[in-house]
């Protein structure tokens, strides 16, 4: 009756190679970013973008949290590159916990990735 | 490739070569394979290796055979030790004694007490993570039935002035129960010098195999204890149930060993683990929990500032094996109610990692461990959000 | 020399060199040592290596792995349904149902409830020493919270038709449990056939090693249970403490070998005890207690009048290992209750031996043994006083 | 906490050997026997003396019993061999039990074995 705790091979590749990860180069276009924290469900997510010719021309996160929270941010930062800014901050976060296995308990911490997304909306509509 | 470096002693330590060597040769063809209650020539085979067994466990904490009791671990002897005290002296409450920072097998014991209408006093420790004999003496009053008080803590290594506290009790006639899982075979016990009336303690922590236990039961006068299950009558009907020959074997060859250079390896492997405290130096902002003195020497509990411990855990996957938190409810992600008690927030506890180091961990491995844990924490503070090291801590 | 003919299997099995074989590579240098609670990979491997023995364990009778709980042994399996059930029910009281020939571990449970205040209708056996299911029904109240009947009778080998007390229990919402100590891996058990709610048994008697057991608990409905042991919450929270690895494995392995040829096994060995029973024939007067069938296949319960078994038994020394009565309660004198029960005098039960065979005994085995046993016979019965032969049975 | 039944080296050669167990040879002199019996002590002693000049020329024994019932009458027999008749019937129970280290639950056994004695001592001042 013992539950082994367990990680996808998905978070752990993206946990361990965390691809775009960190600060986001320089670059052509205008920078915008989001950010979202909830210290008490563990997680403290922020997302740097570069908007060049109505895409998302390049993106980076940096996260505090579990591994399934990292790898998360990598698989969303990875899947913004040319979108356009309004489909880059569309997530569905029961989705995205589904598709990395990540226990039910965790869900809470999607949801402060899905917030940091809100906050880039914000940032991308104040700047329009 | 070389395995990952196991600093995880306080979860369980690894096996010795030795104690898997006489299990061998107890579940081998030659061994005693009948039922050690059963009176023919066999079965008497299978009790005299119980018995060695017995002797040898007796002697790692200055005990006489007749008072060790075999269960299944520790927390089988914590649970007969508190619930059993309590249950047999009294049907329908009482007042009890018992700390914060217990492992969850006193804890726990401890809530089911409260179910069944036992009033427990629960002391926090001081800010080193040590429970003050003052404060057992405070806490006393003239119903009070037991105290139990953990000699060394499995979080933070932290040890109790266990003597003083048993004179305390002693002098009010008082039980003391004792829960020494963490310390017996590792440093000194002296259940005699402790007045203690039951101590817990278990093989895997030492050497021996999981799966088996002892309780001591101080022989004058001897505490009253109801069972925890019934059946055949082994262990002066205190704990029935088929004795395991092959576990009690492994059990007492552990203790032997442990016995034979306790102090010489207390020694090597608190200049290990103060190694290790000086090689994580280089993490700063790094605070540790639970440093003082006394301590059990091979446990070492460091927070690190801006730290996750289950991003921490699995980046250290295949370098080192070690811990956050209590390794028996690892799988819950709760922040440790032991850290929690030494005034630690949440996030402190999250950012904490319990290293321990023990009898075969060498100087290569804890280098090996240290140049590992610079480099994931180096990695993972580079990818958390700006202000997390200022935060997290 | 040759060793002593082993027909003790009753009261334990001896190892099966498979099931030493794994347990050796388990507790070896490249063994899965790490505390299975633990959260790193070599947590995780041990953990997974348990998990696989949990399968085996379950496929033995029919549960699926969810369902089993690793324990010490059955009589802690035994004192956790019963009074894990009973205790989760009711806190002061209820009726519940159980019989005179149960083992020790399931008498003194019920026993220990009686103290906490729940009634206890103990049923007495036929004269063939059976259970029989219209007793049970007529024993059931309203308010009767648990039945406890075992499979398989550990001194005599009879069985009961424990599907047929399910379909009553389960059309009364009553709760099953079985003790099928004696009958797992050597008769078939099918947990989900015989509507039971919970169903104890333990490695040793099936050839696995001493100190570990189950508890087969029923998914749906789930009966709830109380704790024996409270602590880290292993085995859903409800047997806590660290999982013993080597033991889970070489349960596993047991279960295994056992499933593998259950039927051709059982077959052998019905056919040894037969051919056993008939060479004892010249020392009648003689009898069998409780040889009816429905039986386990590996027992035979003989009394020989005018003979008084623990001089028997020494007799037999270096010749045969068996049990006068329980094992369990080899050490005391008394008359075996489960003989009484059957309406033996104490004399009778005192004259009476048990014999029980198993994998590794051979027809050579047997023949050897009955030779050694009619010699002490005769010896024994030449010095006793004339008309103990009449008087004594 | 487990106790090891044992016996006394001198209960195994005792039982094992028997000496003086089964029935009285023919021979000169007077035959006299004792007799008691407690089967809810589990014991059953038998004496069979030859009395010949004044002394126990010969004596056997017969039981049913505990091996240490056994033992103690087979030692009782060897050393009534030479005593007197008065001598003969003379034990002391506790003595004897403590001689073969039997367990203190059974001396009950042995005072059946006693009260055959006293039998004895009965059928022989009877018979003078
Ligand atoms: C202090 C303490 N007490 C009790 C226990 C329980 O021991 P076991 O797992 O052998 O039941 C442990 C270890 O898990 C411990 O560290
Ligand atoms: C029917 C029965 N129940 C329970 C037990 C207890 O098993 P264990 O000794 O593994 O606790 C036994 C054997 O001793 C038994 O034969």
């Amino acid at each position: 009756m013992t539950g082994v705790a367990r990680y996808s091979e998905a978070v752990r590749r993206l946990f361990t190679t965390a691809p775009r990860s960190g600060f986001l180069p320089d670059g052509p276009g205008a920078r915008r970013h989001g950010e979202a924290m909830a210290l008490d469900r563990a997680a403290w997510v922020r997302f740097d973008l570069r908007l060049h010719e109505g895409r998302v021309a390049d993106a980076r996160f940096r996260a505090w949290g579990c591994p399934h929270l990292i790898a998360a941010c990598a698989l969303v930062a990875e899947r913004m590159v040319g979108q356009t800014p309004a489909e880059a901050v569309v997530l569905d976060p029961v989705a995205l916990a589904r598709e990395l296995a990540a226990p039910p308990e965790k869900l809470g911490r999607f949801l402060v990735l899905e917030d940091a997304l809100h906050g880039l909306a914000a940032g991308m509509r104040e700047a329009q | 490739m070389r395995r990952a470096v196991y600093l995880d002693y306080a979860a369980s330590s690894p096996l010795h070569p030795e104690v898997a060597a006489a299990m061998a040769i107890c579940l081998g063809p030659q061994g005693p394979h009948a039922n050690p209650s059963a009176g023919h020539a066999e079965g008497r085979r299978a009790a005299e290796a119980i018995e060695q067994a017995r002797a040898s466990v007796a002697g790692l904490i200055g005990a006489r055979p007749e008072s060790i009791l075999f269960t299944s671990g520790a927390t089988e002897s914590d649970n007969l030790a508190i619930l059993g005290a309590c249950r047999a002296k009294a049907n329908h409450g009482g007042h009890v004694v018992t700390s914060r920072v217990e492992h969850r097998a006193v804890i726990d014991a401890f809530r089911q007490l409260e179910r069944e209408g036992f009033q427990v006093s629960w002391l926090k420790p001081t800010a080193d993570g040590r429970i003050d004999p003052a404060q057992v003496e405070a806490a006393l009053r003239p119903e009070t039935l037991l105290v139990s008080v953990m000699h060394g803590n499995n979080e933070t290594g932290v040890m109790n002035e266990v003597a003083a506290i048993g004179a305390i009790c002693r002098a009010r006639e008082v039980l003391l129960h004792v829960d020494a899982a963490q310390s017996a075979g590792r440093v000194p016990v002296d259940v005699a010098g402790w007045n203690a009336d039951l101590v817990a303690f278990t093989a895997h922590k030492l050497g021996g195999p999981k799966g088996i236990g002892a309780l001591y039961v101080r022989p004058l006068p001897r505490p009253v204890l109801q069972p925890l299950q019934f059946g055949g009558g082994q262990e002066h009907g205190l704990r029935s149930g088929t004795l395991a020959t092959h576990q009690a074997v492994g059990f007492g060859v552990a203790c032997r060993i442990a016995a034979a250079d306790l102090m010489t390896e207390a020694t090597r492997v608190r200049a290990l683990r103060e190694k290790l405290w000086r090689l994580l130096q280089p993490a700063a902002p790094l605070w540790r929990n639970g440093g003082g003195e006394p301590s059990l020497p091979g446990i070492l509990n460091v927070g690190f500032a801006g730290i996750e411990g289950e991003s921490l855990l699995l980046d250290l996957e295949g370098a080192v094996c070690a811990s956050s938190g209590s390794a028996c409810n690892a799988a819950s992600a709760e922040p440790s109610y032991v850290l929690r008690a030494l005034g630690l927030s949440d996030l402190g506890c999250q950012a904490s990692l319990r290293l321990s180091v023990g009898r075969f961990t060498a100087e290569r491995d804890v280098d090996e461990a240290a140049g590992a844990i610079l480099h994931a924490l180096e990695r993972l503070r580079g990818m958390a959000p700006p202000g997390a090291l200022e935060r997290v801590r």
